[in-house]
């Protein structure tokens, strides 16, 4: 054993100071109204340390499928940096890019758009088999394995029919299976529950759990729902208008949240039983407007506990015991 | 004292698809008492829309009534001719759509909207309907000054607080929500549900809540009507039937939602297989093709909707041995696919 | 074999799949069949018109056929003021017309269907270079534009075709990319570039066979367009002096007093023809929205 | 108001679209076989008028200096001389234009009244008979040439039934005192009416078709659903809310459809021998009247691009999404 056993490892996705602002309304579309920046991702920091799951939470409009996309590279970051094992993602291009393809894979909200719906399951579940090159004779294979591993009993029975002859926890599987075919290190999950129904969601989840573990991937888990997250995520990052707010283990933020975002967004959570509390939340009504932030702290309009430096300057995030908070008040 | 408004007696509501016909929704039978929240929940393609929809007989062009009475004050409204059924409607029951955004006509102010409802069918004259315009929207929670706004000019939460203030215009016995929250974000939703049962109680309606979400029902609502595959699983007291269903998919239903405040070592169990197909239902009990349960006479008899409690209805062959069956459906085992 | 592609049925069958054709809406399989039969006629005019459409005939008694009426010494319809058998030029008439329609139309579909595509999949300054160029299209009034380029090169019904495709493949292109935009929001798109799929793959798997029905459509369109305007053209004495045409007709009876000679069986056919041409265009069209677009259907 | 901002941007986009046309205008006539100075210079002309027009023009300049002149020219309204009426071209058109416009609007009038009528009707009358019958007749009548139809007016109501006068805009050797007194004329509207007439039947195929399948769409919308549940009377439900959210954007396609005529009438002005921009620039081409085509050309150019930024404003105003942004 040497010294170096201290030293924190290498983590496997590293982003820094990430952006993605893009104009809405150019002078060619300005017929529709405002023109103006709109600051999907702002400023995002944060590690993922191989075989961890992180979930990204927040809600619509919060960054947080923008973030995903930048990982993916489906969006050039417009600032910052974003890198995978090492490697810049900016930089990537070719074989490089195609390299990166195989090791970081996106499972979508929605199985019936994420399929091209004039392909076979078996072609679906081609296409990236050719494209990493792997010959005819071993796709058959390949593709039957993936299948199993996602849990569809008798894979056969499913390759040669289209998308709509099959259920959506059905397709969700093949969706799955399709990331997971070239065996990546890396996964992104773009709120895959959220179009299913409550009776199935439960049997995707515990596949998606099942095959993290078994594979050890690194995944990002995007959702909207905090009870979902927590129940494939050790660690969690939350996300509002563009930024993080609050950042570390799941059971602290769930048990106590220390942002006032995150406050307000665990106390309104709904549960499926009567005893449950039915205080008003702490948070200004209002929604969020992407196009319009306040200054200084983008939370600060809505946040009951606001003072005046939250209008003049924007909270960094920094360390507070098990997670990072960006409050003026830790 | 839970005085009965509405009374359905084995709703039927089909659908001509080609020639064939689909019963969407197939025998529904629940009560709702005066001044209560029901919650009218199951998954999609259940029926709880077409039977929230079937409430006010406005369908879709191929649907139809096909059976059964909706009892409203003890007047059946699905025998009534369509000029009294229409001067019932909004006065006596009104809607709150999922989707405000596209239930709002957008080229018209909200106040013009109000004042539709207001003028046209509350007869109230232009002075009296700006009173009341100001009246609801300070009720919901927005300022009067947002009147002559257009619908798209309003974030979602608050397009669905003015329809909240279009359902409760001519003060309705009956508002029903067809999913009124779904397309919202947890706080927004929050706040939204705060308003309603708020609103509820101060005027003493009666609401009924259409949602797929449990969680929702257990929120806001007094009563629970379970639907499955276009019948009715199970219908009571909402802590009774969440608490301690009777019904073996309510049961899997409380498996399979995640638990924020429950214990983090929690596994979700799935119900296996999917809802059947409308057009070529199962012979006996619509679930037992999913039920860890089912017995030989689940698969040919259709249960009918029997007393579990004082108040409290299941339709299941085995639903004296709720009880066993509860303690069984608690284990994960008891759902795979091959137990 | 393991064959982990698509099964194979022969391209011709796939291609015609493809385009879905609205074999189920009665109109469109009508303006199917007057395609069939004009085609034809198109094909065997030499055998079914009885006349060299530009030659000037007699009488058995020697005179000049002119201004026969339908029958009259066995012309179907007649003649022109100048003794040329109108039947005969309506027969060859169907070939121009079909020449110039499908030309027209295939151009305009190709280039509208490259333009979109490209314009809807790679954005950026392409896309604005190019829709730059389509608004320019839409500013240019499209029959005076065919006019004067008719009229300035040589008369030749290409010159029209040229003219017309330089100008129509706006629409095309315009509800091309539109459709191209919705069609690369869709998540599969997004599978296929993280599957490590290239644009040239995507656009050709899993764009551009989405987008070959609605080309076929706005071809369709285009048919119409085509013939009407070289219908126009010719009317107004900026055609092909070399070959018949319907417009050409109708010009030669305009000119020749046939309205005030109430000619009837002069002037009705061509246009009839035309309606017929046109409007079987329409039938198909419309059978194909409501196969593409079924929320507009009944 | 980035709402007014957004026009601004529009409208200089269309600025930019006329500069373009303008310039493959300018192509286009230099471009033609033969003497490139014959755009416009007549070789009948005396050698003083060539002289001038040289000078004017900068004919015997480099390609890109006339283009400069061509577009000064062009700002000051000035577009040569024609060699036909020996007057100036901008002075011409501007007698012709009132003709076109009163045809070209009389007709759209006429047909988008009927069209939205028509095609709410239809819609409302959805899978009936009276809809079966209709839509492929609506659809022929989009088929047919707009001079053919024309001609068929012609020969029966002129020629045949004498009601109408056969073309023209007034009787043979009748003056008026203004071109007011004219277009008020009774005989002026007995001239205006066949012309009109092709031109409204060929026209409204568009809007009838639009209203229809715009109605269709919007029936099946929430709020239309909504109003229903909320007990509103047919009629309301139908005109209130179905036809009037309909209606916005076949109204943007009026301004549209203008544009679209003024290219018809290109034909339908030669067929009824009526003096306006479209058989002036048929008669010019075939003349070789290079100046006058020209400018008759520029005209409907002008227009057309002029209706599409017309038809963005209308829709800016007509539809609160986009004017209460």
């Amino acid at each position: 054993m040497r010294l170096a056993v201290s030293k924190p490892p290498k983590p496997l996705v590293s982003v820094k100071d990430a952006q993605l602002h893009y104009r809405v309304g150019s002078a060619f579309s300005a017929m529709r109204g405002h023109s103006s920046v709109v600051k999907a991702v702002d400023g995002v920091t944060f590690e993922i340390q191989k075989g961890e799951s992180v979930g990204l939470l927040g809600e619509s409009g919060c960054g947080k499928t923008s973030m995903g996309r930048l990982l993916l590279k489906l969006e050039e970051a417009t600032g910052g940096e974003i890198e995978f094992a090492g490697d810049a993602l900016s930089g990537l291009k070719g074989p490089a890019l195609k390299r990166y393809r195989a090791k970081a894979q996106l499972i979508f909200q929605n199985p019936f758009e994420a399929v091209n719906p004039r392909f076979t399951i078996r072609a679906t579940l081609a296409e990236p088999l050719e494209n990493a090159g792997i010959p005819a004779a071993e796709r058959e294979g390949r593709i039957i394995e993936a299948l199993e591993l996602v849990r569809l009993p008798q894979p056969q029975q499913y390759l040669d029919r289209y998308p709509h002859q099959l259920s959506g926890g059905q397709l969700q599987r093949v969706v799955m299976a399709r990331a997971l075919i070239l065996q990546p290190d890396f996964v992104v999950a773009d709120e895959p529950v959220s179009m299913l129904d409550v009776s199935v969601r439960a049997g995707v989840l515990n596949v998606f759990r099942d095959v993290r573990d078994r594979l050890n991937l690194t995944a990002i888990y995007i959702s909207h729902d905090l009870a979902l997250v927590r129940y494939v995520c050790e660690r969690t990052i939350v996300m509002y208008l563009g930024r993080i707010m609050e950042d570390g283990p799941t059971e602290d933020i769930v048990h106590e949240p220390l942002h006032p975002y995150t406050k307000a967004l665990v106390a309104a959570v709904p549960v499926p039983h009567p005893d449950q509390s039915h205080d008003p939340l702490p948070i200004g009504r209002g929604a969020p407007d992407p196009r319009n932030p306040p200054s200084g702290c983008v939370f600060r309009d809505r946040c009951p506990l606001a003072f005046d430096r939250c209008a003049k300057e924007a909270p960094a995030l920094r360390p507070a015991g098990s997670r990072k908070v960006a409050c003026h008040l830790f | 004292m839970t005085e009965t408004l509405l009374s359905v007696r084995d709703l039927k509501v089909s659908y001509q698809v080609g020639k064939g016909s689909i019963d969407a929704v197939d025998g529904a039978s629940f009560d709702v008492p005066r001044g209560s929240i029901v919650g009218l929940v199951g998954e999609s393609g259940c029926g709880k829309t077409t039977v929230a929809r079937a409430l006010t007989r406005v369908i879709a062009d191929n649907a139809s009534i096909t059976g059964g009475q909706i009892l409203f004050d003890g007047q059946d409204i699905a025998a009534l001719p369509e000029r009294e059924m229409n001067a019932l409607r909004w006065r006596d029951i009104a809607f709150i759509p999922q989707s405000a955004m596209n239930s709002l006509d957008p080229v018209y102010t909200v106040e013009y909207q109000l004042n539709e409802v207001l003028r046209r069918r509350g007869g109230l004259g232009r002075r009296q309907a700006r009173a009341r315009c100001e009246e609801l929207f300070e009720m919901v929670g927005i300022e009067a000054g947002r009147l002559g706004d257009y619908p798209h000019q309003f974030s979602g939460g608050m397009r669905q607080r003015v329809a909240i203030a279009l359902a409760l215009a001519l003060n309705p016995k009956l508002v029903i929500a067809d999913e009124p929250v779904t397309a919202l974000d947890v706080i927004v939703q929050r706040q939204i549900l705060d308003q309603l049962r708020e609103l509820q109680s101060m005027l003493g309606i009666s609401v009924i809540l259409v949602t797929h979400d449990i969680s929702v029902v257990a929120y806001v609502c007094d009563r629970t009507v379970v639907m499955y595959a276009g019948r009715i699983a199970e219908a009571g007291p909402m802590d009774a039937v969440l608490m301690e269903p009777s019904h073996p998919y309510t049961m899997g239903l409380r498996n399979a939602f995640p638990d924020l405040k429950g214990a983090a070592s929690g596994v979700l169990t799935p119900i296996e297989g999917a809802p059947p197909n409308l057009a070529f239902p199962p012979p006996g009990c619509r679930f037992a093709p999913r039920c860890p349960f089912a017995v030989e006479t689940c698969t040919t008899q259709q249960p009918a909707l029997g007393m579990v409690a004082p108040d409290h209805r299941v339709s299941c062959h085995r639903a004296d041995e709720a009880a066993k069956l509860r303690q069984e459906a608690a284990r994960t085992e008891t759902w795979l696919a091959d137990a | 074999m393991l064959d982990t592609t698509l099964p194979r049925p022969g391209f011709v069958a796939r291609f015609f799949r493809s385009l879905r054709l609205p074999l189920n809406d009665p109109f469109a399989v009508a303006g199917l069949a007057i395609y069939a039969i004009f085609i034809l006629t198109a094909i065997f005019a030499d055998a079914i018109a009885p006349y060299d459409p530009t030659e000037i005939l007699y009488t058995p008694n020697y005179d000049l056929a002119a201004d026969l009426r339908p029958g009259e010494d066995g012309f179907i319809l007649g003649t022109t003021s100048l003794g040329r058998d109108i039947f005969s030029q309506i027969v060859y008439g169907t070939r121009s017309a079909l020449l110039i329609g499908l030309t027209a139309a295939f151009m305009v579909a190709l280039i509208g269907s490259i333009v979109g595509l490209v314009s809807g999949y790679f954005g950026g300054w392409v896309d604005a270079l190019l829709m730059r160029l389509a608004d320019v299209a839409f500013g240019i009034p499209f029959l005076p534009f065919v006019i004067v380029l008719a009229a300035f090169l040589e008369p030749s019904i290409w010159n029209v075709v040229i003219a017309m495709a330089l100008v129509l493949w706006r629409d095309t292109g315009r509800v091309i990319r539109s459709q191209v935009l919705t069609l690369r929001s869709r998540s599969y798109v997004d599978a296929a570039r993280v599957s490590g799929s290239s644009d040239f793959k995507i656009i050709l798997r899993h764009i551009a066979p989405n987008i070959l029905p609605l080309s076929f459509l706005y071809g369709s369109i285009a048919i119409g367009w085509a013939i009407l305007t070289e219908a126009s053209i010719s009317f107004l004495g900026f055609g092909d002096p070399q070959s018949i045409s319907w417009g050409y007709m109708l010009q030669d009876a305009f000119a020749s007093q046939a309205l005030a000679k109430q000619a009837y069986y002069w002037f009705v056919p061509p246009g009839v023809c035309i309606i017929l041409v046109v409007s079987a265009g329409f039938f198909i069209t419309r059978g194909y929205e409501n196969l593409l677009f079924p929320k507009l259907g009944r | 108001m980035s709402h007014l901002k957004a026009m601004a941007s529009r409208a200089l986009q269309l600025a930019l679209v006329l500069w373009a046309v303008v310039t493959i205008l300018f192509l286009m006539f230099r471009l033609m076989p033969g003497n490139p100075m014959a755009a416009y210079i007549d070789p009948t002309f005396t050698v003083e008028q060539q002289e001038a027009l040289m000078a004017q023009f900068g004919l015997d300049k480099p390609l890109w200096e006339q283009y400069l002149i061509y577009l000064g020219n062009l700002l000051q309204g000035e577009l040569g001389q024609s060699f036909r009426y020996r007057e100036p071209v901008a002075e011409r058109l501007m007698t012709l234009l009132p003709n076109t416009l009163i045809l070209t609007f009389s007709s759209l009038i006429v047909a988008y009244t009927f069209g939205i009528l028509a095609g709410a009707y239809l819609a409302w009358r959805r899978g009936s008979v009276v809809e079966n019958t209709a839509i492929p007749l609506v659809l022929t009548t989009r088929a047919m040439p707009e001079f053919w139809l024309g001609m068929v007016l012609l020969a029966v109501f002129s020629f045949w039934l004498g009601w109408f006068p056969a073309g023209g805009t007034r009787p043979a050797g009748a003056s008026y005192d203004s071109l007011w007194a004219l277009y008020t004329s009774r005989e002026f509207l007995s001239y205006l009416a066949l012309p009109a007439l092709t031109l409204a039947i060929y026209s409204q195929g568009l809007p009838l078709l639009l209203m229809r399948s715009n109605m269709l769409d919007v029936m099946k919308e929430d709020f239309v659903t909504m109003a229903r549940i909320k007990g509103l009377s047919n009629w309301s439900v139908v005109v209130r809310h179905a036809a009037r959210n309909a209606l916005l954007p076949v109204m943007t396609s009026f301004a549209i459809a203008v544009g679209y005529q003024l290219q018809g009438n290109v034909v339908v002005e030669s067929v009824f021998s009526w003096p306006g921009l479209g058989r002036e620039l048929v008669n010019a081409v075939s003349a070789s009247d290079y100046p006058l085509a020209q400018g008759a050309f520029l005209m409907i150019a002008v227009v057309v691009i002029l209706m599409n930024l017309i038809a963005d404003l209308l829709y800016s105003l007509l539809d609160p999404r986009i004017s209460h942004a």
